[in-house]
């Protein structure tokens, strides 16, 4: 009685085998490498808004502060969207009747807010506080990236958890002196403190930042 | 060879004399390959059967709603679910220690059994490691406890004697898995190699791996077989010690027991070779294995049994004396209100089927009045299930803060899970019983070659 | 029936088949001191004394098993304390960071674990298996070599013609029939 | 309307409501937003609040409360979406409220009222609207603490079962119609100088109603003013004019107070200024641990039905009903205030007690509770007088209720006067006399006859179905209003949110009786105070400084000046006598529901009751002796025969019940109410008449035979192991003040850890503890934990993070010690849960704290398993999710926990949290005092003190270095940062145990 198998049973055993062992590598390398793309991430990725405000025009081109519009960054958890009034402290006199201001004019003669796409965001779980990071010299740009060249904007950094633990776990190469925090601009010089003595100065004591209770509760 | 010959009353013969090689070979894997489906087993999957789908309903419910739809309470946090879990890892041992630790002592009765034990194994372990699983609040999140990388950057926690036993119930699946598997090797060849129909012939080949009988590859089996069960023994006591750190690496009193882990690994014990025993005694006649599966196989189970049951009583005693003699208050209080609160009469119930029934088995009639021993079996089976839930609820009841004290009170769906686990258990076996060889053939021409000669000498 | 079923080595050569595991030793033997070295048994059962015969002594699996789980048991370890001590180190109840005791039944389990992957995978790769066709097969009765005969394959040997010389070593009659094995 | 019109608001109403409850987290307020601007619900809203001024309010009364919900999405806009999602918006202001910073809580001074009384509150607003309530510091009756149902009103303000819409007849109708109803009216009762005009109130304090009826009864001088509050205080003034001839209040200097004795006295349950006479005693109670034994009260008690403060009594008497008046004549002859003859009979510990008492000249007092008769309250008077208490530890002042009359008289007239169609027009004003009323008046047959009356309520209840008009009320948090405390001082209430549901204030529906049609009760309640504070100058800002504060400086009740009426012996009532062989019915409060109002509130509900630790029913309680008498057990269902009317009740037995009589709480069986409340408990009023409206003798029990399973939190109430809960006498802790100390392990295999920065702790003491569970509460409300139901607490699954052990000692017929513990997690510094969890979901943070991060929570138990405390808390349904309060009721600041979740105290670290980041950015350590726990917060008695173990001089640290302070369960070597204060008693040497 001849054999069950044909010779081909061999190949297609070792090709079984190794299509399970190649997909169980593209699985595994899959879900490692997948979480840390843009896709996931977000990160770069422009959203469409209502109105296409650009940072890159109010910031960096006509150098607003950064408070002028999140007003409560410096005291709040949040840093807080200009409400529409805002908007209309200068649009009711400069480019009055312009179409792509239409929303925001709208907005304000119907007391209807403008609804903006979410860029950066939280789960639920997480409790950040803004103002915390500023007092304690993280910058603005420093999460949320190159805001001053964003025509549209997007998300700077992934939010991951394992992001946030970078800096929590060593905060000194991501510190500027606190009264640079706003300034997009800012470049590290010669006379900058270090991020060590930054850390000493401001009381940053990472060993107790990685608690499980700075964020959750 | 249905009229296997038999010897009733002889206890020291593990095959019946006019059993021959070919004639267990043709037989074992008639009833796999040739045999017409047999109503009994039509009847025994069909009512198995019905069991799984009543766990698939309970434990659709479970995660539709909640394990809120068990009885378990504050500060009663664990229930039937960790008792089950407990009870079928227990019995699962009995595959394991006939399979692996009677292998290292080669004692020749283990031959005939130690198939139907290991399967007995895989399905109890199945059952076993389904249990903790979806006692989770959160099931969803049970990969948690592997440590992968993730970006949270957050590892188990594996400290936790719950982390211990989720790694030694996935080594155990994972061991008791395969070395079931590797001793179903030669027997799948077998099959392969007698099977007439074009898909038996594929299943069993795709099963036997090539396997050829070759002396290059018995003479790895052998290594191989060897090493697992030298492997094998101990991990079955190193999982049952660690399920019994689940519950003395707590504080609980009436869990913080130093005895725990040898309590435990005596319990699985007894509960493994009684469940053998439950499953030995029909099949044997069902599956017409009489002349290989002898009153010697039963003896020395019931023995076994007898024995474990010993051991364990001892813990008893211990769990009972111990508080006293540290005149721990706590302790005190849980070993009085096992011995006479609200759970005694389950107390008492275990004590009654785990200690003082088996003690019948001193009496040889006994061991040999198979029905009788079945019952003291299944009463065993029942009294290890109590005494987990003993374990879990009863020193729970009576915790450190006695303004939680609290009672158990188990819901509809908490049987209907333990009794849906039962289901999965026996659909899983019957299930064997129709694809995989009983009784390891190959096993049996070597113990047959070996009365052979010493019958020659 | 020259043509191969398309493995690479040939088996061509002889099988013989005895029904009695003695008798196959025996057989064993003499092909030994007749000078045959390229020899294989199949049988339903390991016999002992076959691996004697044949010369041939396991070593590698035990090595190998050993250093799986050592292997294991160091990574087992490794794994816990990278996770508890370097990774995210928190105050688990008071407890130390490098928790060791602690450690220990998972380091078992997971030395356990490696045994037993490795274990089965290096018998695998030892017995070359899965594979699922080998011309030997195709060998008249082979079947039978699972069931309740003892083979005994013997290689053709360069040049030679060993047929009456295996006829003399192996008279039929004693339970012995040869066969060809083609290919 | 048509019933199809009817059929599809029910669907959006259903629709609305799925939107909006049930949700949780941040995404429940964008519910609220998107719901607003769905044509469909605008146009129901349209038709729901007809009554609202005209359609352009109605929008402007959307975007008011998207301003206030815009906030929300502020810090929506921070956080929100995970990874790979963009469908979330944020949505900003239009216009950003003055003063609102997003993120940031707020806190506005009010009060809220309870049976008539303010108390201070402070109303804490996260994102533009009010989440929480916390005490007034600056409120006399407050002093920063809140009782459970204060505490509640915030679930109350949110409670998606009020009363939404005008009824008319029990039919949804317009406010136009029920205001042109009304107005339509005025002539004809104008013309007969208001006579059939009549307006029933509760107990009213509030200035500005009483000055608006003051008005109308100048418009109307026929019109009559009835009172009726179930849960009042008829007998304490009954009790005041018997002894003075006028109705006077007492007010409690229980700080002064050296010798107490407590007549069934609500001081520390329920009078007004409850939760300073708490504060004020636990102070005196605390003398000992403070180096002044010598300071400490001591107070006895006499009482049927236990109360908190019999049950922190030193010597504390259980008597029949009729003999608590034999021992308080008995009292007072001892003490020279009434003929000797009333000391025949009297127990031995009397004469010793009164003598204690009159040692104490100046220093003693005696306090009855309003279920005493006059006689009771007017001999306490007489013996007050006579032990020198006027002036030191009581004060006279002039009634705080506005135009005081007996309630009981008041609406049986009223009653009366229906019933024989004397009465054309009636208001009934934030009152549901159909409910409470004397079941012998039958209010709701007389109310029949009458042709227009109008019900103004928070909720449809009993009364508003069968009046002509049901009028949805503004929750007192929603709306203009002032109100009295129980020393006179007056708060200008200010609403926190614009009235959810549309709905009226008690002025504003008065002032329709003014011919307004549109009346604003902003302009009545400013229109009060104005004119007085112009009389003071600067009256705005005199009035914007008494909102600020929450209290009207120098409005407290002036000091009368009274003294007894000579004879008083002789115009007592006669004692009464109890029949032989029967029982006396006590009708006594639900401690959480009074008198049915709160019934459908779930925290209330839920929080265990004091000594019996029920929750979701009611019980006839009954001594154990009494009960073993008559053959009773727990949960066995009786019949309650009396000569008023039969019920059927389930029993509990409650340890330290005076024998021979049951008490049964009224508040519960409500008929009609929100989906909370329906099919809770029995409804005693229906026993409850006229003339036996606390006390009902001849009273028999009658088996049925049947059970009802009553959910109690604590099984276990009698101290095995003396451990856990540790106490002596003052004389035994002059001998050993470290009596309460335990040898704690000291050895370890372990190093310890170190806590540089702050080592948080809390010590809780047990001799200021009264067991009224404010903290309970409290905690509830911060820290959005859940209500699991009945059938949950069955099962024993309550949520709560801090629970309240009971706990009796000596013999169950007759505890000799009632002791409370507060219980929740300790902190241990070495954590027996979180070695056990297999995934690090809880852990340990630099301060010391025990975590726990719900996110990472699988669910194994094993933490709860292995606490020894048993604090630990599972959700084992989606609790959170089932709840039907409205969403945007979470606090934001707090993780509300999904189904399969662990969780427990977390010593409010958001509020740590928080200071934390104030103190950080400002570089400077976290102040003592800084961070106060939820509990801390709420206690009246300051028993729970929390801060930073490692300064030695934080409040924390001082009381933790007294002799009495010791861990539960430290022999286990958990090392708990949660420390006790043993209890101390003060007991009278004069009098043995009993």
């Amino acid at each position: 009685m001849p054999g069950v198998f044909s010779p081909t049973a061999n190949i297609l055993t070792k090709l079984v085998l190794y299509t399970l062992l190649a997909g169980l590598v593209t699985l595994v390398g899959g879900a490692w490498f997948f979480p840390n793309t843009t896709y996931a991430t977000r990160v770069g990725i422009v959203q469409p808004q209502p109105v296409p405000f650009s940072h890159e025009h109010h910031v960096g081109g006509l150098g607003l502060d950064c408070r002028y519009c999140h007003t409560s960054v410096e005291v709040s958890a949040n840093a807080g969207l200009p409400p529409t009034h805002t908007c209309m402290t200068c649009h009711s006199q400069i480019w009055t009747n312009a179409e792509l201001l239409a929303p925001v004019r709208q907005s304000l003669a119907t007391g209807t807010p403008i609804r903006w796409n979410r860029v950066n965001a939280l789960p639920d779980y997480v409790f950040f506080n803004h103002s915390i990071h500023v007092a304690k010299g993280v910058a603005c740009t420093t999460c949320h990236g190159p805001v001053d060249s964003m025509p549209l904007t997007w998300k700077g950094a992934s939010l991951r958890m394992s992001w946030c633990l970078d800096c929590h776990r060593d905060p000194a190469p991501n510190l500027r002196p606190k009264e640079a925090v706003f300034d997009t601009d800012w470049k590290r010089t010669a006379t900058t403190p270090s991020g060590e003595q930054l850390m000493a100065r401001y009381h940053i004591h990472p060993e107790t930042l990685s608690d499980c209770s700075v964020c959750h509760r | 060879m249905s009229a296997m010959p038999e010897t009733e009353r002889n206890l020291t013969r593990v095959v019946e004399p006019g059993v021959t090689a070919p004639a267990v070979t043709a037989h074992v894997s008639d009833l796999v390959l040739e045999r017409r489906t047999p109503l009994w087993w039509w009847v025994g999957f069909g009512l198995s059967f019905g069991l799984f789908v009543l766990f698939l309903v309970a434990v659709g419910w479970l995660f539709i709603r909640g394990i809120g739809i068990w009885g378990i309470d504050w500060p009663i946090a664990w229930g039937f679910a960790i008792g089950n879990y407990v009870w079928w890892v227990g019995m699962a041992s009995g595959g394991t220690l006939i399979s692996a630790l009677f292998f290292l002592t080669r004692s020749e009765w283990r031959s005939a059994t130690s198939r139907i034990a290991e399967t007995m194994t895989v399905f109890c372990v199945a059952c076993a490691g389904i249990m903790p699983v979806i006692h989770l609040g959160r099931w969803w999140y049970f990969y948690w406890l592997f440590p992968y990388p993730n970006t949270m950057v957050l590892w188990p926690q594996f400290r936790s004697p719950l982390h211990w036993d989720f790694v030694a119930i996935l080594v155990y699946v994972a061991g008791s898995l395969l070395f079931w598997y590797v001793g179903l090797l030669p027997d799948f060849a077998t099959l392969r190699d007698r099977a007439r129909r074009r898909w038996q012939r594929v299943l069993y080949g795709l099963l036997a791996l090539g396997w050829q009988g070759s002396s290059q590859h018995w003479r790895q089996f052998r290594m191989l077989y060897g090493l697992f069960a030298a492997l094998m023994a101990p991990l079955v006591c190193s999982i049952h010690s660690i399920v019994g750190l689940d519950f003395a690496g707590g504080l609980t009193p009436g869990w913080h027991e130093t005895q725990f882990p040898p309590y435990f690994v005596f319990g699985a014990a007894l509960s493994g070779f009684a469940v053998v025993l439950m499953l030995v005694i029909p099949l044997r006649r069902a599956l017409e294995l009489t002349g290989v599966i002898t009153q010697r196989h039963i003896d020395v189970l019931a023995r076994l049994m007898l024995t474990a049951s010993l051991l364990l009583s001892y813990c008893y005693l211990i769990e009972i004396f111990m508080p006293f003699y540290r005149g721990e208050e706590r302790e005190i209080t849980v070993a009085m209100s096992l011995l006479g609160g609200y759970y005694a009469p389950w107390y008492w119930a275990k004590i009654v089927l785990n200690s003082i029934v088996p003690q019948i088995l001193w009496v040889r009639s006994v061991r040999l009045n198979r029905p009788l021993l079945f019952l003291v079996a299944l009463g065993v089976v029942i009294g290890m299930w109590i005494e987990r839930y003993v374990i879990v609820v009863g020193s729970l009841h009576r915790n450190h803060s006695e303004s939680s004290w609290f009672v158990f009170i188990p819901t509809v769906w908490d049987w209907a899970t333990l009794a849906g686990s039962v289901g999965l258990f026996l659909t899983g076996f019957f299930l064997a019983l129709r694809f995989i060889p009983m009784v390891s053939m190959f096993e049996l021409r070597e113990l047959l070659r070996k009365k052979q000669t010493e019958g020659g000498r | 029936m020259s043509v191969q079923r398309g493995t690479g080595h040939s088996l061509r050569g002889r099988m013989a088949a005895f029904d009695d595991p003695d008798a196959m030793l025996d057989a064993l033997r003499r092909l030994r001191r007749a000078g045959f070295s390229r020899l294989e048994v199949y049988s339903p059962y390991a016999v002992e004394g076959v691996d004697e015969l044949l010369d041939r002594r396991p070593r590698a699996l035990p090595l190998i098993v050993v250093a799986a789980g050592l292997l294991g048991a160091v990574g087992g370890f490794f794994l816990q304390y990278w996770g508890m001590v370097l990774s995210y180190p928190l105050n688990i109840g008071g407890r130390p960071l490098n928790s060791w005791p602690a450690f220990g039944p998972s380091t078992f389990e997971l030395a356990a674990l490696a045994i037993l992957l490795a274990g089965f995978l290096a018998f695998c790769k030892f017995c070359r298996l899965p594979r699922l066709y080998d011309p030997i097969f195709d060998a008249p009765g082979f079947e039978l070599a699972s069931q309740d005969r003892f083979l005994i394959w013997i290689a053709e040997r360069e040049g030679r013609d060993d047929g009456e010389l295996l006829q003399r070593l192996l008279p039929e009659g004693e339970g012995v029939r040869i066969d060809e094995v083609p290919a | 309307m048509t019933a199809r019109e009817e059929l599809g608001r029910e669907e959006l109403a259903r629709h609305i409501e799925d939107r909006l409850t049930g949700k949780s987290g941040r995404a429940l307020w964008r519910s609220l937003d998107e719901l607003s601007r769905e044509p469909s619900v605008l146009e129901m809203l349209r038709a729901e609040f007809p009554g609202l001024p005209d359609l352009a309010d109605a929008r402007v009364g959307r975007r008011r409360l998207l301003e206030l919900m815009g906030a929300s999405f502020a810090l929506a806009g921070l956080s929100g979406c995970g990874p790979g999602e963009a469908s979330e918006t944020a949505i900003p202001y239009v216009t950003m409220p003055a003063g609102l910073v997003p993120g940031v809580a707020r806190h506005f001074a009010t009060a809220v009222t309870r049976g008539g009384y303010a108390d201070g509150v402070l109303a804490i607003h996260q994102m533009g609207r009010p989440v929480q309530l916390e005490g007034n510091p600056d409120h006399p009756a407050s002093l920063g603490a809140l009782d459970p149902i204060v505490q509640a009103s915030i679930l109350d303000l949110y409670d998606p079962d009020r009363s939404r819409t005008v009824l008319k007849a029990g039919r949804t109708a317009s406010t136009n119609g029920m205001v042109k109803a009304l107005v339509d009216r005025l002539p004809a009762l104008a013309a007969l100088g208001g006579g059939g005009l009549r307006l029933l109130t509760g107990t009213v304090t509030s200035p500005t109603l009483a000055r608006q009826i003051g008005a109308l009864k100048q418009r109307f001088p026929a019109m009559q003013w009835h009172r009726w509050e179930a849960d009042g205080r008829d007998m304490v003034r009954a009790g005041a004019v018997l002894a003075y001839g006028r109705p006077v209040d007492t007010v409690l200097h229980l700080d002064r107070a050296k010798v107490i004795l407590a007549v069934e006295s609500d001081f520390l349950d329920s009078a007004p200024g409850h939760l300073r006479y708490a504060r004020d005693f636990a102070r005196r109670r605390r003398a000992a641990e403070d180096g002044q034994p010598e300071e400490m009260s001591r107070l006895y008690a006499v009482e049927s039905s236990p109360t908190l403060a019999g049950a922190r009594a030193d010597h504390r008497f259980a008597v029949r009903p009729d003999e608590v008046e034999a021992v308080v004549r008995a009292l007072a002859a001892e003490l020279g205030a009434g003929p000797a003859e009333w000391r025949q009979g009297a127990p031995g510990w009397l004469a010793a007690a009164a003598r204690d008492l009159s040692a104490n000249i100046g220093a003693a007092l005696v306090h009855a509770g309003p279920a005493q008769p006059p006689a009771v309250h007017a001999l306490v008077h007489a013996i007050n007088d006579a032990v020198g208490a006027p002036g030191q530890t009581v004060s006279r002042i002039e009634p705080v209720e506005a135009d005081p009359v007996d309630h009981a008289q008041s609406v049986g007239g009223l009653v009366a006067d229906m019933a024989a169609g004397k009465v054309d027009t009636l208001l009934i004003l934030d009152a549901n006399p159909v409910f409470t009323a004397p079941a012998d008046l039958d209010f709701a047959g007389a109310l029949g006859k009458v042709p227009l009356s109008v019900h103004l309520g928070a909720a449809v209840d009993e009364t508003a179905m069968l009046c002509t008009w049901h009028v949805p009320e503004a929750h007192e948090l929603e709306r203009w209003g002032d109100a009295r405390a129980f020393d006179g001082t007056v708060t200008i209430q200010q609403p926190q949110v614009r009235p959810l549901w549309g709905g009226w204030s008690p002025q504003e529906l008065l002032a329709v009786l003014d011919g307004e049609t549109r009346p604003d009760g902003y302009a009545i309640v400013r229109q009060s105070w104005m004119e007085l504070f112009q009389s003071k100058g600067n009256a705005e800002g005199l009035w914007a400084e008494a909102l600020r504060m929450g209290v009207v400086p120098d409005s407290a009740a002036p000091p009368a000046s009274v003294s007894l009426l000579p004879g008083l012996a002789d115009r007592l009532p006669p004692a009464p006598a109890q029949p032989k062989g029967t029982l006396t019915a006590l009708f006594r409060p639900d401690p959480w529901l009074r008198d049915g109002r709160y019934a459908n509130l779930g925290w209330l509900q839920e929080l265990p009751r004091p000594f019996t630790t029920l929750t979701w029913d009611n019980a006839l309680l009954i001594a154990p002796a009494t009960a073993q008498r008559l053959d009773l057990k727990n949960e066995d269902v009786v019949e309650v025969n009396t000569a008023n009317g039969r019920l059927r009740a389930p029993v509990w037995l409650l340890p330290g019940h005076a024998p021979d009589c049951i008490t049964l709480p009224f508040g519960f069986g409500r008929r009609i109410v929100g989906r909370v409340g329906r099919d809770v408990g029995f409804d005693a009023f229906r026993l409850r008449t006229l003339g036996n409206p606390w006390q009902l003798p001849g009273v028999e029990l009658r088996k049925t035979g049947e059970s009802l399973r009553l959910a109690a939190t604590q099984h276990h109430q009698m101290i095995d192991s003396p451990d856990v809960v540790r106490h002596a006498t003052l004389d035994e802790f002059r001998r050993d003040p470290g009596f309460a100390k335990c040898k704690e392990p000291e050895q370890s295999l372990y190093p310890d850890y170190e806590y540089p920065r702050n080592a948080w702790g809390m010590a809780i003491n047990l001799n200021a503890c009264i067991g009224c569970n404010a903290c309970t509460a409290a905690c509830q409300g911060e820290n959005n934990i859940a209500v699991v139901g009945k059938e949950e607490v069955l099962r024993n699954r309550q949520m709560h993070w801090i629970r309240i052990d009971t706990w009796y000692e000596g013999k169950a017929e007759a505890p000799d010690q009632t002791l409370f513990q507060p219980m929740t997690c300790m902190h241990c510094e070495n954590a027996p849960c979180e070695v056990v969890c297999p995934v690090a979901a809880t852990m340990h943070d630099a301060d010391g704290l025990n975590v726990m991060v719900y996110n990472r929570c699988v669910g194994t138990r094993f933490c709860s398993n292995n606490c020894p405390y048993k604090v630990r808390r599972f959700n084992y349904f989606n609790y959170s999710g089932d709840d039907n309060r409205l969403s945007m009721s979470w606090n934001p600041d707090v993780s509300v926990r999904a189904r399969g979740v662990m969780e427990k105290c977390t010593y409010c670290i958001q509020r740590i949290r928080n200071a934390r980041i104030i103190a950080d950015r400002e570089n400077r350590p976290i102040r003592d005092g800084e961070v106060k726990t939820a509990c801390q917060q709420a206690c009246p008695a300051e028993a729970i003190v929390f801060g930073d173990l490692n300064d030695p001089d934080s409040a924390v640290s001082r009381r933790k270095a007294s002799p009495l302070d010791y861990g539960v369960l430290s022999e286990l070597n958990t090392r708990p940062r949660t420390t006790y204060e043993a209890r101390l008693r003060n007991p009278n040497p004069e009098i043995g145990e009993v």
